[in-house]
């Protein structure tokens, strides 16, 4: 195993796949060149080509648009939108047109693509480069949704991404990019929609998501250090499809969950998940379920003001206790 | 009928000189296929109108009755493997393709025989076989998709084209300029065909665009020749088309027209139009194409009971689809929950 | 009290506020000379004039970015977007700009506007011209989102939505649009933020929006004519501000909670309403929390088809009936 | 470069002609303070690059040294109530409508004396009580808005004027499309100013768009004058500043306005901007405005012991304002969770 930052794991997924499938194209802005504005494309344009590694204009609805009509034309493209923010600007492409045609065309057209981009906080980026957006994806019908945690995850659900028949929206979170983990060596493909135990534990179950799983996980270490409390850390990993058998096992275990979202508290994928539980599992309760999100605002910029807001380990512990006691 | 087109221009009339030199280069069978070609969407959409007006058609329904020299003429200059992209307007665009008439009929009507069995409806005719990869709803979106189907097509190596059919009024959504741009620095084989029926909705497009051809006079800030072409003369729209296919087969790069035409009817549903003054709907009936290129192959020597004849074929056509529709049963209510996903499903969880 | 349709309610609402103050204008696509393409706004243009009603371009960023610029500088727009899934073409003016740049900019600027949209299904338009955007509006910090189910409201809520000093997406569901319902005489003006209890009962609390009012409406005579269960109907009618207190004093009440959405299942607005109910009266409840959706599909365009996936009143009584039982 | 950079001014230099001829009709007070404001810019921007390596500025940051031109041209020939719209690269956008060096760099450190308290950081500058109505971080979006503030001013009547300032690579989005139309319709007072630095973030213009001057060649598609100026000479820019302002003042409506002009350094942070030809870049660094513009103003007859005494006014001014960030303390924890609402709440319950 060698160990690759989650940013070298895009980069290897990527190559791993263009160099299986010349059909997987590659495209974006300043992504061939420059490698990507996070580093995470280097070398593609070398190994690959400028006929399959592309820089293209500011023009994210004809990145998206030219990445719809090539899958559905035989390619499997990747398109890189730099910020998750951006999406707002070519929405119509992903939400309207991508996630929907499968459907209203009766099944005549398929869109095998990944659109991939950094998501996410805790940069200092301010309010219109920071946002958790993969519960906007996640309320369209048609769109698979993923959100890794660490470089294994990100090169195993990548690849996965690229194969799979249709149209998937991939996290980074851009936080994670310098943090090193091991990876699996070869060629590592991961399915999509499987949630992963990060930590076993007996007493709660914390469902976290790509930067929240390591502040999960340093939660539940104080929590069994500090307040013996047995934490269960549910990587969802994967919110369309999503894994419910993993955790609903796990809440059956525990009998109590806690979620951990990024994304600001309204209709956020914690509410998803605590409705699911809410209903199917509420006889087997031992108490509330509780959501720990960012607070319903946007970013702010600062640093101190930043790390305030976003859910931390100790938030999480505080909530956690609150609900075992 | 095989008389030469050159006599075209004898005839007078208030026909565009280019059309006389079109004529030169097409020959007779082509031109029955373009006239029984406008026929045939003639009479599907008024037909489809019909049905509309008997509440058979449910949701709405956007008629290109008086554009059919447009879908016709790029229709037949297609290869079978190229790509159409088009709008919620597309009836025509989708029927040129080769999709039947009952598989149209029947899914305005939200029909099993429909081409989508009612998953989509009028707004979304699609026939991947036919190359129809869609009809789109929301303005501007299908031209950036259109140039991604023509950069596949550029990277495999297979000399299709894709063509996008658009309206006046998208020419002024961000889309457009995008995908415009885009087409060009890839040097896309990518035709971008915009239908100017001088009307969005209901609001006139010169009161809410900054210059004249709201698409030709675009075409330099992305490098591209200003093509202006008079969009109901079928000879003059199938003589630019195969121009614009060779060379995006070439490897020239995309082509933006502007064809000038105008619609029959309203904008959608029962819409009377009535927001356009007379004179101006009156002298765009006297130019209906289909008439007008009656007259003109009769000029051109054509006999008239060839082309009596394929109306009555038509007429007998639409006849026997409207029945296959009309008798087609709903779609059963379980095909509402598949197809979400590639492998047949819907579902999100396990 | 006059009777009113639902589309004649919205034109006089704008009309009661453009007479009330002259820095209220409005705009969109096919608004002014032709009155909406619901007919909704007809007579404002030759009531107020082309300078205070204006056709727009198919621009949608524009027409959005138009409103923006215009709130921040002293007037207050009214925005048209025709129907609600092209909120799509313009999300980053919505989103990212207009719900953050107050709060980014340390309150520097207000952005007292309106943004008015035809939202819903249940008229066979297909999936593009179909679908209950509400909880992407929810989902964004920074924006207030209203969606009335009766002309009352519509002419209240729409008033108060002018009025207001913040953002408000104003839901309009289209197959309302032709029901009559009464309209108080005058000036008319509805709180923001308040629900509606449209029906008292005892048994279980139904939560519903728009459309979804009337159909759990004419569940709850079923329920109780057929079934003898007395269920409470709460009329959300704003999801931010959201009326928690009313929905839990209810609960609290009923001890059941059922919500009706129409939005496809995955993080709608009832996800969020059952998450909360999960989280503070957990220990009040007594049965599972059941959400009835859309499934997680675009909705298909048959008529048929349409109605099968929508949730109906049939639909409804069968979920509560097996709650209830 | 432009057509108006051909012929060569008599002190031998190579200083656009009609850069003399603007300078015939500017006064010398005005020179000066075209001149300080352009060095107070630099200061500021070099200071906020040597915070950033100090890491005291965190995220980003996104300096326009060598533009300053362009912002401190614009900004002298502004009324204190017109509207600036700029981008994340708006420092010296925002600075030369008078908002202080202190609080600049005090958001830029996220102190509580920073503009924004540290709620927007380096990319979101506003003093509305300037005129400084927003610096916007997702390309193309403040153009709709900049036309939606000019469009207030001429419904209220004010004779205010909306600058509205973005960079090469926002011409291929969508926005910018549809903000032009929209401006030239309407007829607005508003001002679009594409600083043309050749580079979006590490790709070069040229290589990603259909046309030479990717503002000024697709006016026309809008029906405005093709302007292309030198950005590097802010007489020029102070110049053409003012003719456009006084056109929209008179109910002339928008212009466009593409500035050729280079950024010293990287696209935002530390990034050394390696992408670019060492050729090209010196031959910027040696039209840098600053050095050229007070070359100009010495052969004018100005004495170089009052531009010293500028420059060294500056130099202490960015000292106390540094000192002054520096001594700030982080902003309030609390203030987080206020002004999502006019009511100063971020309440979404009761
Ligand atoms: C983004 C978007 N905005 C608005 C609409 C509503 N709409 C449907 S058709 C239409 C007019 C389009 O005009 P044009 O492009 O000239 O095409 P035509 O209908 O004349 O063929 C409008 C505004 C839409 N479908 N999508
Ligand atoms: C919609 C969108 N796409 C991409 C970006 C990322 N981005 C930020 S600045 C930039 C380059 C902009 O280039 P240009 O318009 O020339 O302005 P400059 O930075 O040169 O001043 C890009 C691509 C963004 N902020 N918004
Ligand atoms: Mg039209
Ligand atoms: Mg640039």
């Amino acid at each position: 195993m060698a160990e690759l930052t989650y940013r070298e794991a895009v980069g290897a997924a990527i190559a791993q796949e263009m160099r299986r499938d010349k059909s997987v194209v590659f495209l974006g802005e300043d992504v061939a060149a420059a490698g990507g504005v996070f580093k995470t494309t280097s070398g593609l344009l070398d190994e690959f080509g400028p006929e399959r590694v592309k820089d293209t204009p500011i023009s994210e609805q004809a990145i998206i648009g030219a990445a719809m009509g090539a899958s559905m034309t035989g390619l499997r493209p990747i398109a890189e939108i730099m910020f998750s923010d951006f999406f707002a600007v070519c929405w119509d492409l992903v939400a309207n047109q991508i996630a929907k045609t499968r459907y209203m065309t009766d099944g005549q057209c398929s869109f095998p693509l990944v659109l991939r981009s950094a998501n996410g906080g805790g940069s200092r980026f301010g309010a219109q480069h920071s946002q958790s957006i993969e519960n906007w994806a996640m309320a369209i019908p048609g769109l698979k949704v993923v959100a890794p945690s660490n470089s294994a995850d990100v090169k195993g659900l990548l690849a996965a991404s690229v194969r799979d028949p249709d149209p998937v929206m991939f996290f980074e979170q851009k936080s994670l990019y310098a943090i090193k983990s091991e990876v699996p060596d070869g060629e590592h493909v991961e399915p999509l929609g499987v949630a992963r135990i990060a930590r076993t534990g007996t007493d709660v179950t914390i469902a976290a998501l790509a930067a929240m799983v390591p502040r999960a996980l340093n939660a539940a270490e104080i929590l069994q250090n500090e307040h013996g409390i047995s934490a269960e850390i549910v990587d969802v990993r994967s919110l369309v499809p999503l894994d419910t058998k993993t955790i609903l096992d796990s809440v059956e275990r525990t009998s109590r969950l806690v979620t951990v979202e990024e994304n600001p508290r309204l209709c956020g994928w914690g509410a998803e998940i605590a409705s699911i539980v809410a209903e199917e599992l509420f006889w087997n309760l031992d108490g509330p379920i509780i959501r720990v999100t960012t607070p319903h605002i946007p970013l702010p910029s600062a640093d101190e003001l930043e790390d305030a807001v976003m859910p931390s380990p100790e938030g999480i512990v505080q909530r956690v206790i609150g609900l075992v006691d | 009928m095989s008389k030469k087109n050159k006599e075209v221009s004898k005839s007078g009339k208030d026909r565009p000189s280019n059309a006389s030199k079109a004529g030169a280069t097409i020959d007779a069978d082509t031109r029955i296929r373009l006239y029984r070609t406008m026929y045939e969407c003639r009479v599907l959409e008024q037909r489809a109108y019909d049905l509309f007006m008997q509440n058979l058609v449910k949701g709405t329904s956007h008629l290109a009755l008086g554009q059919e020299a447009v879908a016709s003429g790029f229709g037949t200059a297609m290869r079978p493997d190229d790509y159409t992209f088009c709008t919620y307007r597309g009836h025509n665009h989708t029927y040129v393709r080769g999709v039947s008439m009952a598989s149209i009929l029947g899914e305005l009507m939200g029909r099993e025989c429909g081409l989508l069995r009612g998953k989509g409806g009028s707004m979304h005719l699609t026939s991947v076989e036919h190359g129809a990869m869609g009809s789109y709803a929301i303005i501007g979106a299908h031209l950036p998709v259109a140039a991604g189907a023509a950069w596949s097509a550029q990277y495999r190596g297979t000399e299709q084209v894709s063509v996008c059919f658009f309206g006046d009024g998208t020419t002024n959504i961000g889309a457009f300029h995008e995908a415009l741009n885009f087409a060009v620095i890839w040097n896309l084989p990518v035709i971008f065909v915009c239908e100017n029926n001088l009307y969005m909705e209901y609001t006139a497009i010169k009161d809410v665009t900054a210059v004249e051809n709201p698409a030709a006079d675009r075409a330099e800030a992305y490098g591209l020749e200003s093509i202006v072409i008079d969009g109901n003369d079928v000879d003059v729209v199938y003589e630019t088309a195969i121009n614009v296919f060779a060379k995006a087969r070439e490897g020239g790069g995309p082509s933006l027209i502007e064809a000038k035409t105008y619609r029959h009817g309203g904008h959608s549903r029962a819409d009377p139009g009535k927001y356009r003054p007379d004179e101006e709907l009156q002298a765009w009936l006297d130019r209906d194409p289909i008439p007008m290129y009656r007259e003109r192959l009769i000029d051109l020597g054509i006999e008239e009971s060839q082309l009596n004849e394929i109306e009555s074929q038509c007429d007998a056509e639409i006849e026997s689809a409207t029945e296959e529709a009309r008798n087609s049963p709903s779609p059963p209510i379980d095909i509402a929950l598949i197809d979400v996903w590639a492998d047949g499903g819907a579902s999100w969880r396990n």
